[in-house]
């Protein structure tokens, strides 16, 4: 196995050791590990929270795929929950298990562990600041989520369970108690979850544009930003215009459940032969609202995945980025078209079929930028000096992943076809493949990368490889064979479709399917064990254990307070690996440049 | 020669993919688990339209793992010796010839698929609903014109989750929802149409081969969803008018009054 | 100095935000971290960029309600007109203007602590914060006018119906057969005509009207919207709000239900566009409430004008929604 | 790429319209880019530009303004009968009333081209939104089911309500009569 030296030669810079941390009476521990206002403390709170919703999201995910695959069979370990039924799950349960997983993993996990965690961790730390814009608006998005986490935490615990409408959450089903009895608390908990997930989204979007306007290091231009950061920024943005409106909705929703307004609930509907109340509004103007930001959303998902990867990539190719400016030109258009193709979400909602023609050449455009990005990814391998440490691994398969996820986006860009597998699983494989095996490929890259500058120690490569081969072969095995039941017609959020004749015949392989899951879910053992070993045990880092050219890396590690403990001033971009004439085979951002060095400025 | 077994090793885990992708695809169609029996005049299309994207994303991802492979063989660090990596921030002609081939193919097939959309969702037949289907939870309630063939007259007939029709004829259904949203989902008729209620949204199609099929709740609609089951009958038109004479007639025996209240 | 040219780049923000003045916020003893410079971004603040990015979070918040209500209110068929549900559109030209003077005086209170005018300063940010009081004060009595004739976006409490059918009927004649309500029509009747002014002796012949005619077994549409119309007249032309007077009006232990065609949308996305604006209001309240206990001179300048361009958006949205609701 | 093949060390090819001729390679020369900017932070506040007198004017024209949006519902209005041309007319002075506000309150007169890049997409994206809601949203009774139709308010619903208040009021004529 190649190892990477954790001694950086190229360490030898001014410095003072690090910000020695000097004893602390204890009444100051919360304010430094609790409420704090560091923006590092803060990202690891966010990255420690996330990651336990995500073993409990995983957890969902496997109880969803054993009644996938044996439905109505007794179920180990939950099934004493239902003793009453006979060990089995109730479909009210199922419902509810599906509609929290994706609940957990997209708002709890997904996008608070990207723009949360690794996004409040390394902002400061990339563009060369002490700390963010506003640091105790910063402790409050990383508080604003505790009530959220509450919120959908008690939901399970509440009459009648969680939400159980599907993470999108469709009325008349969620606006109307009546109609789903097996959601009464749980669903207006989920919203009140969702506003508080929006508000913390928010505050932090705002925080973290400012900060990168504001506050790089001198000479940190913005086409000097490495990819993560350009990532965060557009992902900010992102969020930032597209989450108010959700939020607005989600507030109507919670009018519409609570007090009875309208406005996601026409006249005249019946629930149990019963008139539903006075009504007046449109089923669809939530599922217009609720995409709007959904679709953005997508990106959010996996936008600052893509910087991060482009980052560890170019470390381990050590070679430049190749096409620096049309990657970030592509983030910028996938942000930007990922505005007007929320409609594709609803090609046969009902929608107008005339909007869904529009909506359907603006979402085939979005293949462009997501294709340029493969394609210089690829190019970023080529010709490099490729070194395989397990952070180089996933994000390898991060691009050979999105290349799937990619792909199968346009088999439901196309109306048509879409016609035939929408809300089948070749829908949860498209956006598994997306999301899964992209961004959380990405986010494992990224944790394995930055590991080092968050604890000061490395993580054990040997095991970390082991992590990856696993997962990568468990989720191939997962997610792929989804397709293949999409094609087949097989519907989602179906708590037993055997007993219709079209799909009789796909039990042997939702089985295989739930093994590869359960062993998905299994192998991160390796992975919790790593981390935490690691943490305390794991061999020391040096400032720069990759030798890779960010700003991050000339601060200690972990850095102090205050992050730097030498001005970093910025000479050049982030990518300069291999460059000519120079002895060393990268060159920091921050290292003064040598006469006679050609490097071409990007 | 350091350690060039991992990059070997590594680089047929991702060899793998491809390989693999293709092979689960290859094999798919000949385990039966493929593309259910078309029986629908306009299915051709949508499954001509995915099989040509089948092909275009297959050909593009056969390249695109190929070259990922190919590029991390070749430069494993190990395999270079004291070899630099190529100094390269990019270049101008490769971008835009990657821009440009995928916006043309792009633009290619979303002008290419129109027509299709157009005569599955937007040209509707000009004709009576043959059958009114109203989904609620969680059962298909049909209502069939009668004899007069117009719906909302006292003759209708009711039904629930027993969808008759009949073949190589112009099928136009009247899609309500009385509660939540559903999804009318006929995989072998490749239709799909949400049921959205206070909406009359209607649904056509032409069935070309008689048989039995299920049809299918697409949409999330309550705990029951799964067993929102419904069959669709596809017969030839004496069948079904005598089907529908009997249907009738049972329907006069057990209910003597008209059921023109139940909407 | 190089680097002093730098910390007014960065410094020059903490203005009115002390959420990031270095070492001073972090708690305990880090104070002294190494003092960095940054490459000069916008020509703005920190805390004014934070509010612009602030205020177009906003705008795509209000874009989406305003966006449903419009859409909502001209796909309906049927609108109630602004004085079927009891709008006054004087009070709300009123409350217009008086946003528009609070907009005027914070303007007013940034220019004085500009030039060091503190105590003017302070007096300006009175008159904005009594002026935005007296904006929810007024909104208050709307609101009350709304709620006295049974308009609520609230379930058990509102009254309203879309319009006078077999549901409307059987909803009056439940609410006739209430005990509560039997009593006091009990009383009605027990008591003499001199006992009595006009309007009630008025009232109790239309409330015996009504009583008979949706109790009838042969009633029309027709006979049903006479029922309405005397329990709430909908008046037919503007100006003439004053004189609906209904059964309800003259009795108000009735509380019959009413109709207003397609006011139950109204009054959905009326008391959402107005509470979430209200709501606005109160935490712009808030903040200047907080401002005042600062010495308003140049020092706070910055905070002011954050303050400022908050309520101007928080007016901005007003001038959109008076329009939008009162006089649509 | 394409934009400064700056040589290697050159600083700051800043961004957001500041000048590019910081000194090569020294970081002491930096700040010198940064004094301008430091300087517009600063020009920002100074008394260049709103003043009483404007605030003043603005005022006026805020509240001639806002007449005139309430003259549409004067008996002297024209166009009554024609509700299209008051809301056209509402929205344009509500516009108009913004865009004075935007301008002089909140300054955005004086601002620099930030401004635009701020505020214009939100706005864009804002009543793209709207406008998208339109065909479904906004024309509810496209494909509306027979038995919504039937719980729906309809205008002759409160033609039947005005019917009914014209039948009772002659009858309260015809009683005082009598």
């Amino acid at each position: 196995m190649s190892t990477v030296t954790h001694s950086s030669p190229g360490e030898s810079t001014t410095v003072a050791p690090a910000s020695a941390a000097k004893p602390r009476p204890v009444s100051e521990f919360l304010s430094t590990y609790v409420f704090s206002k560091d923006h590092k403390v803060i990202g690891l709170q966010f990255l420690f929270s996330t990651l336990v919703w995500f073993l409990i999201g995983g957890l969902l995910a496997l109880a969803v795929r054993w009644q996938v695959a044996w439905p109505w069979s007794d179920v180990p370990v939950l099934g004493k929950l239902f003793a009453q039924e006979g060990g089995q799950m109730s479909p009210e349960f199922y419902t509810m298990l599906f509609t929290m997983h994706a609940t957990v993993m997209i708002f709890l996990v997904i996008i608070p562990i990207l723009a949360g965690a690794f996004g409040n961790f390394l902002i400061p730390l990339m563009i060369g600041a002490d700390d963010m814009a506003f640091p105790t608006l910063n402790m409050l998005s990383y508080w604003f989520m505790w009530p959220a986490f509450i919120a959908f935490g008690a939901s399970f615990f509440v009459e009648g369970g969680a939400a159980s409408s599907g993470w999108t959450s469709y009325p008349p089903l969620t606006t109307n108690p009546a109609a789903s009895p097996g959601s009464g608390m749980g669903q207006t908990l989920w919203l009140i979850g969702l506003t508080f997930v929006g508000v913390s989204s928010m505050l932090g979007s705002v925080n973290y544009m400012t900060t990168i306007i504001l506050m790089r290091a001198p000479g940190m231009t913005m086409f000097r930003l490495p990819m993560t950061i350009w990532a965060m920024f557009i992902t900010a943005l992102l969020q930032a215009f597209a989450l108010p409106v959700l939020t607005a909705a989600g507030f109507m929703q919670l009018f519409d459940r609570s007090i009875g307004t309208g406005f996601f609930s026409p006249e005249g509907s019946m629930i149990n032969n019963e008139l539903t109340g006075a009504g007046g509004g449109q089923p669809l103007l939530w599922q217009h609202l609720f995409w709007f930001y959904s679709h953005p959303a997508v990106y959010i998902m996996i936008l600052p995945a893509m910087g991060m990867v482009s980052d560890i990539m170019t470390c381990f190719a050590r070679k430049p980025l190749f096409g620096y400016r049309p990657m970030v030109y592509s983030i910028a258009g996938i942000a930007g078209l990922g505005f007007i193709v929320w409609g594709h979400h609803m090609f046969i909602s009902g929608m107008n079929p005339a909007l869904g023609m529009t909506f359907m050449v603006s979402t085939m455009m979005i293949a462009l930028p997501s294709a340029v990005k493969t394609f210089n990814w690829l190019g970023t391998l080529w010709g490099g000096r490729i070194q395989f440490t397990t952070a180089m691994l996933f994000s390898v398969s991060f691009v050979s992943m999105f290349i799937i996820g990619g792909l199968s986006g346009i088999f439901m860009a196309a109306t048509p076809v879409d016609i035939f597998i929408h809300d089948t699983y070749f829908i949860v494989a498209h956006f598994h493949y997306v999301l899964f095996a992209g961004t959380a490929m990405g986010v494992w890259g990224a944790i394995y990368f930055w590991f080092p500058k968050m604890f000061g120690r490395t993580m054990n490569e040997f095991w970390g490889k082991v992590h990856f081969f696993l997962t990568f072969i468990f989720l191939n095995g997962t997610f792929f064979t989804m397709h293949i039941l999409g094609a087949v017609g097989f519907p989602r959020r179906l708590a037993d479709a055997y007993h219709y004749e079209t799909f009789h015949h796909l039990q042997p392989m939702n089985a295989f399917m739930t093994y590869c899951a359960i062993g998905m879910v299994a192998c991160q053992a390796i992975f919790a064990a790593n981390f935490f070993w690691s943490m305390f045990y794991g061999p020391k880092a040096g400032r720069n254990p990759w030798n890779s050219n960010g700003l991050e890396w000339t601060a200690p590690s972990p850095p102090g307070h205050g992050n730097f403990d030498v001005q970093p001033i910025v000479y050049r971009g982030p990518y300069e690996y291999s460059v000519p004439g120079c002895e060393k085979d990268h060159l920091m951002q921050t290292d003064p440049p040598v006469e006679g060095m050609v490097v071409a400025a990007h | 020669m350091r350690n060039r077994l991992a990059g070997i090793f590594w680089s047929i885990l991702f060899l793998a993919v491809p390989v693999l992708g293709v092979g689960v695809f290859a094999i798919a169609p000949s385990i039966d688990v493929w593309l259910p029996k078309d029986v629908s005049s306009h299915g051709k299309e949508i499954d001509s339209l995915f099989y040509f994207i089948l092909a275009l994303t297959g050909i593009v991802f056969i390249v695109t793992e190929m070259l990922l492979f190919w590029f991390i063989w070749k430069y494993d660090a190990a395999a270079r010796g004291d070899e630099k990596a190529t100094y390269i921030h990019g270049s101008h002609t490769l971008e835009v010839i990657w821009t440009i081939i995928p916006a043309v193919t792009m633009l290619f097939l979303a002008i290419y698929q129109m027509n299709a959309w157009a005569d599955m969702k937007m040209r509707r037949p000009v004709m009576k609903p043959t059958v009114e289907v109203v989904a609620r939870q969680f059962e298909w309630r049909l209502r069939y014109p009668g004899p007069d063939g117009d719906l909302g007259t006292p003759d209708d007939l009711f039904l629930v989750n027993d969808l008759h029709v009949p073949v190589d004829e112009d099928i136009l259904i009247q899609l309500k929802s009385m509660d939540v949203l559903h999804s009318f989902f006929l995989p072998n008729l490749r239709m799909k149409q949400d049921a959205v209620p206070g909406m009359k949204i209607p649904v056509w199609f032409k069935a070309t081969e008689t048989g039995q099929y299920d049809l299918v709740c697409a949409e999330l609609c309550g705990w029951g969803h799964y067993k929102m089951k419904g069959r669709i009958t596809i017969e030839s038109r004496e069948d079904y008018d005598a089907w529908l004479e009997a249907k009738y007639r049972e329907q006069e025996a057990t209910q003597p009054e008209p059921m023109d209240e139940i909407l | 100095m190089s680097t002093s040219a730098f910390a007014a780049g960065s410094d020059f923000a903490d203005g009115g935000h002390h959420d990031h003045s270095h070492g001073d916020d972090h708690g305990g003893d880090h104070h002294g971290h190494l003092k960095l410079q940054y490459q000069p971004g916008l020509p703005l603040t920190k805390g004014k960029l934070i509010m612009w990015l602030f205020l177009s979070t906003e705008i795509m918040f209000f874009a989406a309600l305003l966006g449903s209500y419009v859409v909502l209110r001209f796909g309906a068929l049927q609108w109630p007109k602004p004085h079927h549900v009891h709008l006054s559109e004087p009070i709300g030209a009123f409350n217009t203007f008086v946003l528009i003077c609070s907009s005027v005086t914070v303007v007013l209170a940034l220019e004085a602590a500009k030039v060091n005018k503190s105590s003017l300063a302070k007096t300006w940010m009175m008159i904005t914060l009594a002026l935005g009081s007296l904006f929810l004060g007024v909104k208050a009595y709307e609101y009350q006018a709304k709620f006295s004739h049974g308009i609520y976006p609230v379930k058990p409490m509102g009254l309203v119906y879309e319009k006078p059918d077999l549901y409307y009927a059987s909803a009056v004649r439940a609410r006739l057969s209430d005990p509560v309500v039997l009593e006091e029509i009990a009383a009605l009747d027990a008591k003499s005509e001199t006992e009595m002014n006009a309007e009630e002796i008025a009232g109790r012949k239309s409330l015996a009207e009504v009583k008979r005619l949706v109790n009838d077994p042969a009633q029309e549409a027709f006979d049903i919207a006479v029922v309405a119309d005397q329990i709430m007249p909908l008046p037919a032309d503007m100006g003439s709000h004053g004189g609906s007077h209904g059964l309800n009006d003259t009795f108000s232990w009735l509380q019959l239900p009413i109709v207003i065609p397609g006011g139950n949308m109204w009054a959905s996305t009326y008391f959402l566009l107005t509470g979430f604006h209200a709501v606005h209001v109160i935490v712009g309240l808030i903040v200047f409430a907080i401002l005042l206990t600062y010495n308003l001179g140049p020092a706070t300048a910055g905070m002011i004008e954050n303050a400022g361009l908050y309520w101007h958006f928080v007016d901005l949205v007003w001038i959109f929604l008076f329009p939008l609701l009162y006089l649509f | 790429m394409s934009n400064s093949d700056a040589p290697n060390g050159s600083s700051s090819s800043a961004d957001a319209g500041s000048s590019e001729h910081g000194p090569r390679t020294t970081p002491g020369g930096l700040p010198e880019t940064a004094a301008p900017a430091a300087a517009v932070v600063e020009a920002s506040h100074d008394e260049s530009h709103g003043g009483l007198r404007v605030y003043v004017a603005v005022f006026v024209a805020l509240c001639v303004l806002t007449t005139m949006s309430f003259f549409t519902y004067s008996p002297l209005w024209p166009w009554r009968d024609e509700p299209q041309v008051g809301w056209a007319f509402m929205m344009a002075v509500s516009c108009t009333k913004a865009m004075l506000v935007v301008l002089f309150f909140m300054h955005v007169l004086w601002e620099a081209n930030w401004k635009y890049v701020l505020t214009i997409p939100a706005a864009m994206m804002a009543i793209f939104l709207a406008i998208m809601l339109v065909p479904d949203i906004g024309y509810r009774s496209r494909m509306v089911s027979q038995e919504r139709l039937l719980y729906m308010a309809r205008p002759s619903d409160e033609a039947l309500m005005h019917q009914a208040g014209t039948a009772a009021e002659a009858k309260a004529g015809a009683e005082e009569a009598h």
